[in-house]
């Protein structure tokens, strides 16, 4: 059973993966990512780790995927372009993924992890908590790289911010502490007006309230 | 008086220090830079004669010692002395930095406390590598001075000079990280009186090393020391060097530079690896020959005076390299070593010699190029109708140039043909033939540029030699006629040294 | 005057007198003026001369012992003393005087002659430079002084034919004089070394005392046994290279092709040094030396030959020449091929002697030719001269004297000195001496042809001068006749008044040896009976017959019959242009020798410096590495997926390295 | 049964797809993205194998933390992206080629 | 399981350097454009207090806290006072830079701070998990700061390539952790230490070369240096000088951390790797530097070529190699913010002095720091008495006790050859005449810390016992 279940998901996995690479269109290819993940979720689950199975789909389907998509649909790509020289580049690629598969193959392949070295372990039992035994570790054994980790989110929100927040000196934005702060005086201006021709001298601000 | 001075630090040192206070003078008093120059110089040239003087000329152990500890990791000590080897040439380049500083003395208007300072600091770099007693002191103090060189030619240099001053650099460079490697490989095998790791080059002198390893570490030095002497086929960064140095940068460079690669023979190569050096000696007795005679014909037929003295010093110093390594072609010949000590102390007296008379040369070189920007001989002609004072210092040290006896000239070549005799008659043979080559380059040259009628306007109007150059060239031949006429005190502080070397290098090292 | 004749004190003054002349004159050249100039430098000859004589005094009359001390040490090395010293025996007594005077009469007339030279300061302070260099080469004690005097001569000969510099053909002649002078000292340094290795000595007596017991050392200069290949004897080899030095010096063939070209130096060193003093040092030395040529019988056939050529053939190229100087100077070639015969034949005595008595003649000779100049106003074709007899008395009797000496006139010194050489090689047995003996009686008629045709020429027949010449055409001035009849004296006695003692007597006793079976010398001495019987002996013999001859045939050519030498020229117009191109050695030496040095030099410089070294391994290596640089750079395509495909290379390749 | 193996081979192909996606594409530079977040998915699935066959928790431990760097990553990635967009307009590998050699 | 309270004493200089960043960020949010000095005085005196920190807190034992993630031995203290004191000096110079470019934000500060601790995390990570995540941290930091140039199109283009690249390199470093971690069952580098004699060669040695991938991408070493020359160069110059300074001694303490604490056992192998690595990179460093004309570029050569000399003493393998190697790092480190301080000192509001060219006649524009420049480059080119000479002198000495005599042979011809760009640079300065005839606008502390710096090339140079000392003593 269970072995059925790995086969078709990673078949799923792979063949979703091999999508992602070759689909020219990449808001399917986010979409074939997706479905990496939730399939990789599934085989993660055989591994009992069930706490990073969902984390996967909360943070990277929740999260992180559709910050891809809304990026990709963002930018006006122009997709045509994206389609040309796809079959020239195939065969380096192949070789490449297969050198590197075989050599990979060779090392993993073989004896080494067979059931001699690493016995299939026997199953939790059901009152196991993998969040408790995650749990336990982060806070206590990984206590420094989980707070390192918060300082890397923390520069990722820095970073995206200062990176993407633009501050364009044409753009109208709201003062709100001016807004805030506003007097009876500041609101209205009484303006003589002159017998010329008529002149725009209200300002932006005022246009606005 | 002087001898609770750490006499030998201050002949490093003042000069190098007062470089730096030169430069501090900055670019626009240009008088203020050079009169300090003079004195910082002067003061040196007067630091180093006690060197002489006090010099026991009985011991051939190092004299002057001073040891400071310096990087204890890799046991490298500020370890300077001096013996009858190194103490001549470190008079000789204190001598010829008075006159390098008056040579450029009104001829360098562009920087000239910045040129004033390349000297002297060139000046206490080349001391102290004469002066180390510490291989890897040594080798900073021979890396070194290659940065002030590289300056002088670069930026007083002639249209060419990017050109010659990179590839000085880099010939240089190239020759000598390969000795860098050996004296790592000696350090780690070297142990002192202590029983760690030593640079000590007396210490370097005992280390018992396998032949092959001998034979690596030689062929290491030889090509740092062959590149630096120049020897053939590594010489061709000289002549190019020369044609675009100032006329200072061409004295320093043949008068001193290239001596520190004879030196490295005498002081590395010999003692340190004896028997590589007895498998090997055809290989430098054979470059040697070839720099004497092949060089001879080069020089022949240049068109640039300046090369065709650079040409010159480069057969001149065959006659040092080949007296070096004749000891066990002799003692094969021969069936003993006599005649070896002629070898050696006529090529340590071809050193000193070749400095005074090549800076001569470059100096006459420049007091014409000074008048009409010209270093072909082809421009020239008849120079002694306007400048007879300037022809009869130019045809004396020509002729000193071409080994008259009687100038120093010929000592060196005198000793290393003797000596040469006795290991091979084809090496005296060949090595003679500088005797025509020496004296037809020499003379064509001097008949092209001085004697005839007066060729061109130009020289027609040239001026003869100032007090200033008439200094000079007066110093210097009084240098040449007195080694010339009397090198018996020259060759005396000598002895000890090299009799211990001769010793010493008869003595296989292998265990 | 010197009681204590062996103080060095008197030997140092006698070389010092000079030199400080020369210093006054040459270093405060521009302070002093021209008598101050002529004053110290003339005196100070003068004192080295009258000490000289009394040196003379001492060996020839008192019969002193040699003198041989050292002055200082120049260096020591290696054990080794070099030293500077002198050796002062019969030998050099008598170098001494023929030096001192002729120097003393050089200058004297050199005064008259150089009158109105820019360069008169110039020119004393060489000439007494030059005779310090003499005195210095002559007096050694060790080979190691003798090579400074015999180079230092060199330079004051170079100085001197150089002495117009603003001459083209004057300082081509000097610098060739130098550098083939050089090609002799090349081979001179190198018997000096061999000496050294042989003896590890340089001191003269030391290697003479030892040089029997090294007589049968060997040395192998050509490894294999074809051809010189193999063990060959070590005093051969020294002497032969000593006397390739000889042969620079002394212009022997055929390193003689400096001598006629010197004849550009102004006319008094020509006579001093040219003739009288320097090119005699190779006679001197070998003389010397005898201790050693006396070892190797091959060295001496060498010499033998050597000379025998000179001897003869540089007196045919003396028949056909114009210039009144070149004449001379072809003469003295020949002459010098006589005393170098001498030396081959063991003569060393002889060879002196007729260096002696050659040294007064040809100075004289010179000097005359000078003089001959002077009133023709520096022109010096002999074409454009004739009948000087009675403009010019003095000169042309003296001149007389000195050809009659020269050709070896009965009752003239040179023809004692040469008769002797004659004999001498006549009597010799080794190699090529026949060949020598032949060419040295052919010389004899040669000398007397071309002796006698320069005098009826210069001195008789049609006066070809031109109007202007010939209106100012008188004696020279006293300064210059003194020394012209000063000169003649002992061209005409001092051969007879010393043969007696000098070659046949003791005087060289101790200073040439001979072995027993080359004594030639010995041999003749017992049919010597004085110098009156020599005179009544020698007009019986095959060389007075010659000399007559060719004076006959000089008279009838150029007295009777002036038309007949062009004809001969034109009917044999193949010797002529082979004589006229003196046998081609300057043709050779210019187009082989220096064109082929320039060749080689051009060569190794282009294509082995600047092609092969410079181009091809340095800047080769440069630019190959730049070009390298430039290639692979552009790994660097600035696209990712070559960026990782690099990674992933690498990754592949490290994994298979481990893996495998 | 399922031995650690087939879960390696798996992470194996999912790794060298990634790379292989990093080659095949040349124009798209948000597919590069993912292919690294493919990568780092094998390399998730390598570290919670041998988790779960080592019976040792700290693997998994591990991969929470690369997750949570690579969501970290992924978006300075974007806004890198979004960065090199507004600079070239466009998202075309092969014109990333301004510095080179 | 009970929790033990870790001891955070070591870790103080962290923890400090962290609490002041999300200090300075906050007040920076308050801040104003024209008095954003504060961010960077406070920035300094930040580093300044941590290195302070660091240094008293040395200890000659290696302590591990925090259940063996954190290590702290002298090695990892003598780091992080380098890279404390070179960031200080990478701030200095590119306050002008960045205030001419209108990029004076305290983003620039924050994130180069946060790159700091992300470099003291991995100098002192004990196990896998630190070690990578100090690398994210600090290759995250550097990515922003790169892009941070927003309207310069080679500066995203930069960023995005050393982005995909760094992304790439890491998920191959993290799957070749994930090997180890699967043969040895641990993270912890002692404990994986231990394990490497039982655990399976192949597998082990498989995943080495994963992790040296890492390694040497972070280094920059051949092949796996592409990235580096175009990120140099598209980089602000301010933020060049960032990453080409202090990461590298980052990156040799990671690999210190990974080859030696964690698989000291796998010797024979990685020793074997990093000799190719070493090789490729000094001679190729070396022989493509020649062809650049971007002197940004050209150092980043250098840098690949100063790299493989870095390596050469790790391969040594000895105690005395890493001190070597250590001590070549943070001589680097020195001499490349010096270089890179240079390119400031001449560049100017619109004008980048990056080529080699805009160096030409520096001599006559200012002789001093002519002279500070052809201090950096003899001493980047190995010539003595500049510091650079005794780098390689340690370096090469200990490849030759370690018998590597071949390796020390090629690296000295290479040097050889890398002499050749240096000296082009000093002919610019020395030898061509100015083209820029512009006195030299620099403000007074980037003139004072760039002579410092200079000196310090001089002065280290001439007397260096006291820092190879240190060096040499921290893995005593």
């Amino acid at each position: 059973m269970e072995t059925i279940v790995f086969y078709v998901f990673s078949a799923f996995m792979i063949l979703s993966a091999l999508m992602v690479i070759t689909v020219h269109n990449p808001v399917r290819a986010a979409f074939f990512l997706v479905l990496t993940f939730f399939s990789s979720a599934a085989v993660w689950l055989l591994l009992e780790a069930e706490f990073l199975a969902i984390i996967l789909i909360i943070v990277y389907v929740g999260a992180v995927m559709v910050l891809f998509l809304f990026v990709v649909m963002m930018l006006d790509v122009n997709l045509a372009e994206l389609k040309k020289g796809f079959v020239k580049n195939l065969p380096l690629a192949v070789i490449v993924a297969l050198a590197m598969f075989a050599m990979i193959f060779m090392v993993v392949g073989g004896e080494q992890f067979g059931v001699q070295n690493f016995a299939v372990p026997e199953r939790h039992a059901a009152d196991y908590s993998n969040v408790s035994a995650l749990g336990q570790l982060l806070y206590t054994e990984y206590v420094y790289s989980f707070e390192i980790a918060a300082v890397i989110l923390l520069v990722g929100i820095v970073a995206a911010i200062s990176l993407t927040l633009r501050r364009r000196p044409n753009t109208r934005h709201q003062k709100v502490e001016d807004q805030v702060a506003v007097k009876g005086a500041d609101r209205l201006r009484v303006v003589k007006v002159e017998s010329q021709p008529r002149k725009h001298t209200i300002d932006n601000a005022e246009v606005k309230k | 008086m002087f001898s609770n001075l750490p006499l030998l630090s201050l002949v490093i040192w003042t000069p190098i220090i007062g470089g730096m206070l030169v430069l501090a003078t900055g670019s626009k008093n240009n008088i203020e830079a050079k009169v300090l120059s003079l004195l910082v110089s002067l003061v040196t040239l007067v630091l180093s004669i006690p060197l002489w003087t006090q010099f026991d000329v009985s011991l051939a152990s190092m004299q002057f010692e001073e040891l400071i500890p310096w990087i204890s990791s890799f046991h490298i000590n500020y370890h300077i002395g001096i013996d009858g080897i190194s103490m001549p040439l470190i008079l000789l380049t204190t001598f010829i930095t008075v006159i390098v500083i008056i040579a450029g003395w009104k001829v360098i208007t562009y920087k000239t406390a910045q040129y004033m300072a390349a000297f002297l600091i060139l000046e206490g770099l080349m001391i102290g590598a004469f002066a180390s007693v510490d291989a890897m002191l040594f080798y900073v103090f021979w890396e070194a001075l290659l940065i002030p060189m590289f300056v002088i030619i670069g930026i007083w240099g002639g249209p060419n000079r990017v050109y010659a001053t990179i590839k000085f650099f880099l010939y240089t460079f190239l020759g000598s990280v390969l000795m860098l490697i050996s004296l790592l490989y000696m350090y780690m095998h070297a142990v002192d009186v202590n029983g760690v790791g030593t640079f000590n080059i007396q210490d370097l002198h005992k280390l018992p090393l396998s032949l092959n390893a001998q034979i690596l570490i030689f062929l290491s030095f030889l090509l740092a020391f062959a590149v630096k002497v120049p020897m053939w086929p590594v010489h061709t960064w000289l002549p190019d060097a020369h044609v675009e140095a100032p006329t200072g940068g061409s004295v320093i460079l043949a008068a001193i530079m290239l001596k520190l690669g004879g030196y490295g023979f005498v002081r590395f190569s010999l003692p340190i690896t004896p028997d590589a050096s007895m498998t090997l000696d055809w290989l430098v007795i054979l470059l040697s020959l070839i720099a004497i005679v092949y060089i001879g014909f080069v020089a022949l037929v240049q068109a640039d005076m300046k090369k065709l003295i650079a040409y010159s010093s480069i057969s001149h110093m065959g006659f040092v390299t080949l007296g070096f390594f004749l000891l066990w072609k002799i003692t094969d010949n021969t069936g003993s070593a006599s005649g070896a000590v002629l070898g050696l102390e006529g090529g340590m007296v071809q050193m000193i010699s070749h400095g005074f008379i090549s800076a001569a040369m470059f100096l006459s070189v420049g007091v014409l190029y000074d008048r009409m920007h010209s270093r072909m001989i082809k421009d020239y002609g008849g120079v002694v109708n306007t400048m007879p004072a300037f022809a009869t210092f130019a045809v004396f040290f020509a002729m000193a140039n071409a080994g008259l006896p009687g100038t120093s000239g010929f000592v060196g070549e005198f000793m290393v043909i003797m000596a040469a005799f006795k290991a091979n008659f084809w090496y005296a043979f060949l090595a003679a033939i500088t005797l025509i080559l020496g004296a037809a380059y020499t003379l064509w040259m001097i008949k092209r540029v001085v004697f005839g009628p007066i060729v061109n306007e130009q020289v027609e109007h040239l001026d003869d030699m100032s007090g200033r150059e008439f200094f000079m060239m007066l110093l210097l031949a009084f240098a040449v006629l007195i080694i010339g006429l009397y090198p018996a005190p020259l060759l005396e502080v000598m002895h000890a040294s090299i009799d211990n070397l001769v010793a010493h290098i008869s003595i296989s090292k292998i265990q | 005057m010197f009681e204590n004749y062996s103080d060095s004190q008197v030997y140092l003054a006698i070389v010092l007198a000079p030199l400080i002349g020369s210093i006054i004159a040459g270093v405060f050249n521009a302070y002093i003026s021209r008598a101050v100039a002529h004053t110290v430098t003339i005196a100070g000859v003068a004192i080295s001369f009258i000490l000289a004589m009394f040196v003379f005094k001492y060996f020839a009359f008192d019969g002193a012992q040699a003198y041989n001390e050292t002055v200082y040490t120049w260096m020591v090395s290696d054990g080794i003393r070099f030293e500077v010293g002198f050796l002062i025996d019969n030998l050099t007594s008598m170098m001494l005087v023929v030096v001192s005077f002729v120097s003393l009469m050089v200058h004297l007339y050199t005064i008259g002659y150089m009158q109105e030279d820019p360069g008169y300061k110039r020119f004393f302070s060489y000439i007494s430079l030059f005779t310090f260099s003499m005195y210095m080469l002559v007096m050694s004690n060790n080979f190691l002084q003798l090579f400074f005097g015999w180079e230092a001569v060199g330079l004051v000969s170079y100085l001197l034919i150089g002495f117009y510099y603003k001459k083209e053909s004057a300082i081509f002649a000097n610098m060739k004089a130098f550098i083939v002078n050089r090609v002799g000292d090349f081979g001179f340094i190198l018997g000096i070394a061999g000496v050294l290795m042989v003896f590890n000595t340089l001191d003269y007596a030391d290697v003479f005392a030892m040089a029997n017991s090294k007589a049968d050392l060997t040395i192998e200069i050509i490894p294999g046994d074809f051809l010189f290949g193999g063990e060959w004897s070590m005093m051969t080899v020294i002497c032969i290279l000593l006397f390739i030095g000889a042969m620079g010096k002394s212009a022997q063939v055929p390193l003689h092709v400096w001598l006629p070209d010197s004849m550009e130096g102004p006319t008094p060193i020509s006579a001093l040094i040219h003739a009288a003093t320097m090119v005699t040092a190779g006679i001197f030395m070998v003389t010397r030396m005898s201790p050693l040529f006396e070892l190797s019988e091959t060295a001496l056939s060498f010499i033998l030959v050597i000379g025998a050529i000179t001897a003869l053939f540089m007196g045919f190229l003396g028949i056909i020449q114009n210039d009144i100087k070149r004449v001379v100077a072809y003469s003295t070639l020949s002459q010098l091929g006589y005393m170098t015969v001498a030396l081959g034949a063991s003569a060393y005595s002889a060879a002196v002697f007729h260096l002696m008595t050659h040294a007064f003649f040809k100075a004289l000779l010179f000097l005359a030719a000078g003089s001959v100049i002077i009133g023709m106003h520096h022109v010096q074709d002999i074409r454009k001269m004739g009948g000087l007899k009675k403009y010019m008395p003095i000169t042309y009797w003296t001149s007389l004297l000195g050809t009659l000496a020269l050709i070896g006139f009965p009752g003239f010194s040179g023809f004692y000195s040469k008769d002797s050489i004659i004999e001498a090689v006549h009597a010799s047995s080794i190699a090529g001496s026949d060949f020598a003996y032949y060419a040295v009686l052919a010389g004899v008629f040669i000398t007397a042809l071309y002796s006698l045709r320069l005098f009826f020429i210069v001195f008789h027949g049609e006066e070809r001068m031109d109007h202007h010449t010939k209106e100012h055409l008188k004696e020279s001035p006293w300064v210059v006749t003194v020394p012209l009849v000063l000169l003649a004296i002992p061209s005409v006695i001092i051969g007879g008044m010393t043969i007696s003692s000098v070659l046949y007597g003791d005087y060289f006793n101790n200073v040439v040896i001979v072995q027993q079976a080359h004594d030639v010398l010995g041999h003749l001495k017992e049919t010597y009976h004085g110098p009156l019987s020599m005179i009544l002996h020698g007009i019986t013999q095959a060389p007075f017959f010659l000399m007559v001859a060719g004076i006959a045939t000089a008279w009838y050519l150029y007295m009777k019959n002036p038309e007949l030498p062009a004809k001969i020229k034109g009917s044999f117009g193949l010797i002529y242009d082979i004589l006229d191109n003196k046998y081609g050695f300057d043709t050779f030496n210019e187009k082989v020798i220096a064109g082929g040095t320039r060749g080689l030099g051009n060569i190794f410089s282009k294509f082995g410096d600047i092609m092969i070294i410079d181009g091809f391994v340095v800047n080769g290596s440069a630019k190959s590495v730049a070009w390298f640089s430039g290639i692979i750079r552009h790994v660097q395509t600035g696209y990712l997926y070559h960026y990782a495909f690099a990674m992933i290379l690498g990754l592949i390749g490290l994994l298979a390295l481990v893996i495998f | 049964m399922l031995t650690l193996t087939h879960f390696l081979v798996l992470g194996a192909i999912l790794f060298s797809i990634s790379l292989a996606g990093v080659f095949i594409n040349r124009k798209n530079v948000i597919i590069l993205l993912m292919c690294v977040e493919l990568m780092l998915l094998a390399v998730n699935t390598n570290f919670i194998a041998f988790s779960h066959f080592l019976g040792d928790t700290a693997g998994q431990v591990f991969v929470f933390f690369i997750l949570t760097v690579a969501a970290a990553e992924a978006a300075i990635g974007l806004a890198i992206l979004v960065v090199l967009f507004r600079n070239k307009r466009t998202i075309n590998v092969e014109e990333l080629d301004t510095l080179k050699g | 399981m009970n929790f033990v309270t870790p001891d955070f004493m070591p870790a103080m200089p962290e923890i400090f350097l962290l609490s002041m960043v999300c200090v300075i960020m906050i007040i920076d949010l308050f801040l104003k454009d024209e008095s954003r000095g504060a961010t960077y005085v406070l920035s300094l005196i930040a580093l300044i207090a941590t290195a302070f920190l660091s240094f008293s807190n040395f200890s000659t034992e290696s302590i591990t806290t925090f259940n063996g993630s954190f290590i702290l031995d002298p090695m990892a203290t003598i780091l992080k006072i380098a890279i404390c004191i070179i960031v200080v000096g990478v701030f200095i110079y590119a306050k002008d830079y960045l205030k001419d470019r209108n990029m004076y934000k305290g983003e620039y500060f924050t994130l180069g701070l946060f790159g700091v601790l992300g470099m003291m995390v991995m100098v002192s990570a004990g196990n896998f998990l630190t070690v990578y995540l100090g690398l994210e941290l600090l290759s995250l930091s550097m990515y922003a700061m790169i892009a941070m140039q927003r309207d310069s199109i080679v500066a995203s283009e930069a960023a995005m390539k050393y982005f995909i690249l760094g992304a790439i390199a890491s998920g191959i470093l993290l799957y070749g952790m994930s090997m180890v971690y699967g043969v040895t069952g641990s993270l912890d580098l002692a404990t994986i230490n231990k394990a490497v004699s039982g655990a399976d060669r192949v597998v082990m040695s498989f995943g080495l070369v994963f992790i040296i991938l890492g390694v040497a991408f972070k280094l920059g070493a051949v092949p796996f240096h592409m990235w580096m020359p175009d990120v140099y160069h598209g980089s602000p110059t301010s933020v060049t000088l960032y990453i080409a300074s202090a990461p590298k001694i980052a990156a040799f303490a990671m690999m210190y951390r990974l080859l030696v604490d964690g698989l000291a056992g796998m010797q024979a192998d990685w020793q074997m790797i990093l000799i190719i690595l070493s090789v490729l990179s000094m001679v190729f460093g070396n022989i493509v530097a020649i062809a650049q004309t971007n002197i940004k570029r050209m150092l980043a050569y250098s840098t690949i070529s100063h790299v493989g000399f870095i390596i050469m003493g790790v391969v040594a393998g000895t105690q005395a190699g890493y001190g070597a190697a250590m001590f070549y790092a943070i001589v680097y480190a020195i001499m490349s913010v010096a270089g890179f301080g240079m390119i400031i000192l001449l560049s100017r509001a619109g004008f980048e002095a990056e080529n080699i060219e805009d160096f030409r006649g520096l001599n006559q524009r200012s002789p001093w720091f002519a002279f500070v420049m052809m201090a950096i480059m003899f001493s980047m080119a190995g010539v003595p008495p500049f510091l650079g000479f005794w780098a390689k002198i340690a370096v090469l000495q200990e490849a030759i006790n370690s018998g590597f005599l071949w390796l020390a042979i090629v690296g000295v011809m290479a040097s050889v050859i890398g002499a050749f760009y240096y000296l082009r640079v000093i002919k610019a300065v020395y030898f061509d005449k100015p083209t820029d005839e512009t006195p030299i606008q620099a403000s007074m502390d980037i003139r004072l810390t760039l002579s410092l710096n200079g000196m310090a090339i001089l002065a280290f140079g001439l007397y260096p016992t006291a820092l190879i000392t240190l060096c040499i003593s921290a893995f005593a």
